[in-house]
């Protein structure tokens, strides 16, 4: 099994309300020195195969398509093997 | 008009490092890139008696594009009836005002956001409904509710899925996070949306008369203040795009988008109506589309008076930003205000209390000049009338389209004899567009604030207004399809579904805001169906009381060259004097009658 | 002599002035205002922590009102054994707070749901549902995106043995909640947390006024507490 | 300046509904090896500051006081050293 962690964070010019919030709460809580908090997401996607050159470029696309908005976001990732215990359990079932 | 001109020629303004020269722009036609034609580009210089700068052109381009001046539908706007013994204010405001009685009177205004949507649904909608909420508490009114007016392709698509789901959540954000109910609209799906959704949306406020508000720029010296979110560069060139049809490069144009921020305009909301309440305010009005630009040009042209402003002032969201970039950015929860020299201390204070950034950036000069500077350099000079006045106009040529006389010929009730009824009837029930719209709906904050009497699901939302006896209906109607096959006919339907809507709940209609989304009006069948459609809307609102007190147009809904159904969306309000009035569309019990009222 | 009732405002609440004008209209009670950045609330005998989308709801809903100057007195008049009640995201505050056990996430389906639900009252001995019947079932609106209760088994257990959940969704569960939880007491039984809004539900023409009988609850509570003293 | 890169995922024993739903979407646009997805966040917190030890001790705390709900969420995190530009400069001046 191969596992891709993806990371997506917002474009520079994009404003991130999320990240202003969170920087001047952690003001308010006494931590001046924070001068910046810009929030993306961090995702794991287990894949069952070991092809590791179709998992990049399928995850490459999958960013692409729907993981990420190029309009406003840029994404990273990178792709490790895993055994099948990197299958969350308590996802295992759909909803 | 009587400006005090006391200058003809404009001065001469800097140009910055790394833009085009005056000259550049000229001899290269640069300035077709922002959407300006050569004669407009004459007119420009005729205006400043020189060649413009680029940031010059750039404010130009979008003072004068579709979204700001109506230039190609301002003629056919005139056929609308906008007066009436209770208007209060009409068209040309950031929303119409209609009197209720008691000293209270109803704010509303419908607006599109579709471009925006097609690209970033989820952000274009729900940045769409943010501006339409500050049109309404620009005019100084609290708002009490929400609608909207959707269109998207055919469901089947995975993309339209997107749109829609992505669309319907962008709103459900922007409205429930604020708090003002989203308490009715429509959703429509046919295949000539699919690559150019429509979103419309509506917000409906309340105020005292004493409390209206104005966007215009009085009393030389008067200091300019500036509240809200910083400047970025979020949708340069939006009111641009927007009047440009949708194709490949769109895309790319939109480097940045808009990014919406409900947190914040619930502070800006609360903020300017207290500022309203202690009666601080001169002029106020939303930083839109165009922002800086159009909101400052405006006040000033409307009060008679020139404008100058230090961009240096500006709160700025990155570094480095320049003149054009500042003055273009379309930046969500921004407010210009105009108060009393020697009050700015109060505002700093209200602003300060909620969080907001507030900063003067200039006054207001004797003249009609427009005058912008940046590091110390005049970089804007500008005989402001003529930004707003002199906009071009445009008298498109209307031809009718060649299957509008091929359908008249045909025999309707041939087609569809052989059709089974039961069939049919099964067939329309199953349709999306017959379907419940609760998955809509429910993802809608309807009921914060309190007041919502009647819910989604009815024919028109009922609002109580507190501490009185009355109520407020609303609806949004439109439908493409009617409007298609006959304009004017279908221009007539929809106003006159709206006002059912509104009357099936118990009141008497007021008056109309409405979106007129359609094609290129280059097109000569296009521009020939916003025409009819047009003077089939007028008819109808001359013939049931019901002035248009204000609207938006969105031109260019266009892929690949395939205009939209012409899909004009009628709002309409409605009073109710007490609330033993409110009717809904359930049947009540057994044994009460049924009738059937016209034919 | 009048229940004192105070309502803090967090930028971004906005079910600020129904909680407001629901207890004048319908309790004729006192209630007043308080501003986020007051940290005294001694001259209250009651709190309302209201709904909607404190500081946007940015990081978790919740979280960043949490330390609000306001809420250290609020912890502290729950802890003096004043009547608290946190609806929407007045329920978020509260478990962020460390007041209410769990945690509460986003709804199963990820979407924004407001409708009426169905609950089912499962104690009527405390503070908040005296005025009700036990296990009967009243009409409240919801409107969240996060209100999928969750918290660990042993909590759960904890909350079932000591009758802490009050109501549970007798229909469909709207958001995935564990045990179908709307609104869970602390052990004390003075702090209530609830997804529901009682507020919205008081007079006919809301569609419900099922909500009524919470706010009379606590004043009945309140009243025989003041006998008691 | 020193940035604190901060990952915050849900506990394993709670179920990502978000996480099942793109798994879903993936399957639907054919990317039937997708085994698993889980969502997480991803903060970047810059520090006006080079004490890395004391930045160290401030952004643990920021994590478990706020940045995280211990009740769902577990948090990592990574400090590395930065110049000046890596304050987004789309965030410079407050909301
Ligand atoms: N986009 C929407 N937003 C809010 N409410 C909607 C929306 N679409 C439909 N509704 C509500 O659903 C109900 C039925 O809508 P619709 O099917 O368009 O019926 P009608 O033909 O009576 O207008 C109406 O009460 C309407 O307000």
């Amino acid at each position: 099994m191969l596992k891709a962690i993806i990371f997506i964070t917002l474009k520079e010019s994009v404003l991130d309300p999320q990240g202003v919030a969170v920087k001047n709460s952690l003001h308010t809580m006494g931590y001046q020195t924070v001068a910046d908090v810009r929030i993306g997401k961090r995702l794991e996607v287990v894949l069952d195969t070991m092809d590791l050159q179709k998992a990049e470029e399928d995850i490459r696309i999958m960013c692409e398509k729907l993981l990420s908005n190029p309009v406003m976001e840029n994404f990273t990732f990178e792709i490790e093997e895993v055994d099948e215990s990197a299958i969350c359990s308590s996802n295992l079932s759909g909803i | 008009m009587l400006h005090e001109s006391t200058q003809t020629v404009a001065q001469a303004v800097k140009t910055m490092a790394n833009e085009p020269t005056p000259e550049n722009i000229r001899d290269q036609e640069l300035y077709r890139n922002m959407g300006v034609l050569p004669e407009e580009y004459d007119q420009i210089c005729g205006h400043l008696g020189r060649l413009p700068s680029w940031t010059e052109v750039g404010i130009y381009s979008v003072m004068w594009s579709e979204h700001c001046s109506y230039k190609n539908s301002k003629p056919l706007l005139r056929k609308f009836p906008t007066s009436g013994p209770r208007v209060l204010q009409g068209p040309g405001e950031g929303a119409g005002v209609i009197d209720i009685g008691d000293n209270q009177a109803v704010v509303f205004k419908i607006e599109s956001h579709n471009h925006p949507s097609a690209v970033e649904p989820f952000q274009g909608a729900a940045t769409g409904v943010g501006g339409i909420i500050r049109d309404v508490f620009s005019m100084g009114a609290r708002p009490v509710a929400l609608l909207n007016s959707l269109r998207f392709g055919d469901l089947e698509s995975p993309h339209v899925r997107y749109l829609f789901d992505h669309a319907v959540a962008g709103i459900a954000h922007y409205g429930n996070c604020i708090g003002i109910p989203t308490v009715g609209g429509e959703v429509v799906f046919d295949p000539s949306y699919e690559g150019n959704p429509l979103v419309n949306a509506m917000c409906v406020g309340v105020l005292e008369h004493h409390e209206l508000q104005k966007g215009v720029a009085t009393g030389v010296g008067n200091p300019i203040i500036y509240v809200g979110a910083s400047t970025g560069r979020d949708g340069i060139h939006g009111a641009t795009f927007a009047s440009e049809e949708l194709n490949e490069e769109s895309e790319e144009k939109r480097s940045a988008v808009q990014v919406g921020d409900p947190f914040v305009e619930k502070l800006l909301l609360e903020a300017c109506i207290e500022m309203v309440k202690k009666e601080m305010l001169l002029g106020i009005q939303d930083m839109g589309a165009a922002g800086l630009t159009c909101s400052s040009a405006e006040m000033a042209a409307k009060g008679g008076v020139g404008l100058e402003m230090n961009l240096d002032l500006v709160p700025q969201r990155e570094s480095g930003m320049t003149p054009y970039e500042i003055m273009l950015s379309e930046s969500q929860e921004r407010m210009l205000l105009v108060v009393e020299a020697g009050r700015e201390n109060e505002v700093k204070e209200v602003c300060d209390r909620w969080g907001l950034q507030s900063a003067v950036v200039g006054r207001v000069t004797k003249g009609n000049r427009y005058q912008i500077s940046h590091q110390g350099a005049l970089i804007t000079d500008i005989p402001v009338n003529t930004l707003v006045d002199d906009a071009p106009v445009y008298q498109r040529e209307a031809k009718e389209p060649a299957y509008y006389a091929e359908f008249g010929q045909v025999d309707a009730y041939e087609q569809v004899k052989e059709v089974d009824p039961q069939a049919a009837f099964y067939k329309i029930l199953g349709s999306s567009n017959v379907a419940s719209k609760r998955y809509v709906y429910q993802q809608y904050d309807h009921m914060v604030r309190t007041s919502t009497a009647v819910r989604p699901g009815s024919d028109a939302a009922v609002v109580v207004i507190r501490g009185t006896e009355k109520a407020l209906a609303m609806s949004t109607d439109g439908n493409g399809r009617y409007v298609y096959l006959d304009p004017e006919q279908g221009g007539r339907i929809a106003v006159a579904e709206s006002a059912r809507n509104v009357v099936c709940s118990g009141a008497e209609p007021l008056g109309v805001t409405d979106c007129l989304n359609f094609g290129s009006p280059e097109r000569p069948e296009v521009y020939w169906q916003l025409s009819k459609a047009i003077d089939g809307m007028s008819e109808a609102c001359h013939a049931l009381s019901t002035p248009v007190i204000g609207g938006n147009v969105s031109l260019y809904n266009e892929t690949n060259g395939q205009p939209i159904f012409p899909t004009p969306v009628v709002g309409m309000v409605g009073l109710i004097q007490k609330r033993e009035h409110i009717t809904t569309q359930a049947f009540q019990q057994a044994g009460d009658l049924v009738l059937l009222l016209g034919d | 002599m009048k229940v004192r009732f105070a309502v803090p405002i967090f930028p971004g609440s906005n079910c600020d002035w129904d909680c407001i004008n629901g207890v004048e209209d319908v309790l004729g009670e006192e209630v007043q205002p308080v501003w986020h950045q007051t940290s005294n609330l001694d001259g209250f005998d009651a709190v309302i922590l209201p709904g909607g989308f404190s500081y946007g709801d940015y990081l978790r809903a919740g979280a960043l009102a949490r330390y609000s100057p306001v809420m250290e007195s609020v912890v502290n008049a729950a802890n003096e054994g004043k009547l608290v009640i946190g609806i929407c995201n007045g329920f978020q505050i509260l478990q962020e707070a460390g007041l209410l056990p769990g945690a509460l996430m986003q709804n199963d389906h990820l979407q924004f749901r407001c409708d009426f639900t169905t609950l089912r009252v499962e104690n009527n001995q405390t503070s908040f549902t005296n005025q009700y019947k036990l296990g009967e079932t009243i009409e409240i609106p919801i409107a969240h995106g996060q209100g999928n209760f969750t918290c660990d088994p042993s909590t759960l257990k904890e909350l079932q043995a000591n009758n802490q959940i009050l109501f549970r969704y007798a229909g469909t569960n709207p958001n995935g909640s564990l045990d179908q939880i709307a609104g869970i007491m602390n052990r004390n039984g003075n702090v209530l947390g609830m997804m529901p809004h009682p507020e919205r539900a008081i007079v006919d023409w809301m569609g419900s006024a099922d909500g009524t009988r919470l706010f009379t609850s606590m004043l009945q509570a309140w009243k025989e507490n003041q006998g008691a003293a």
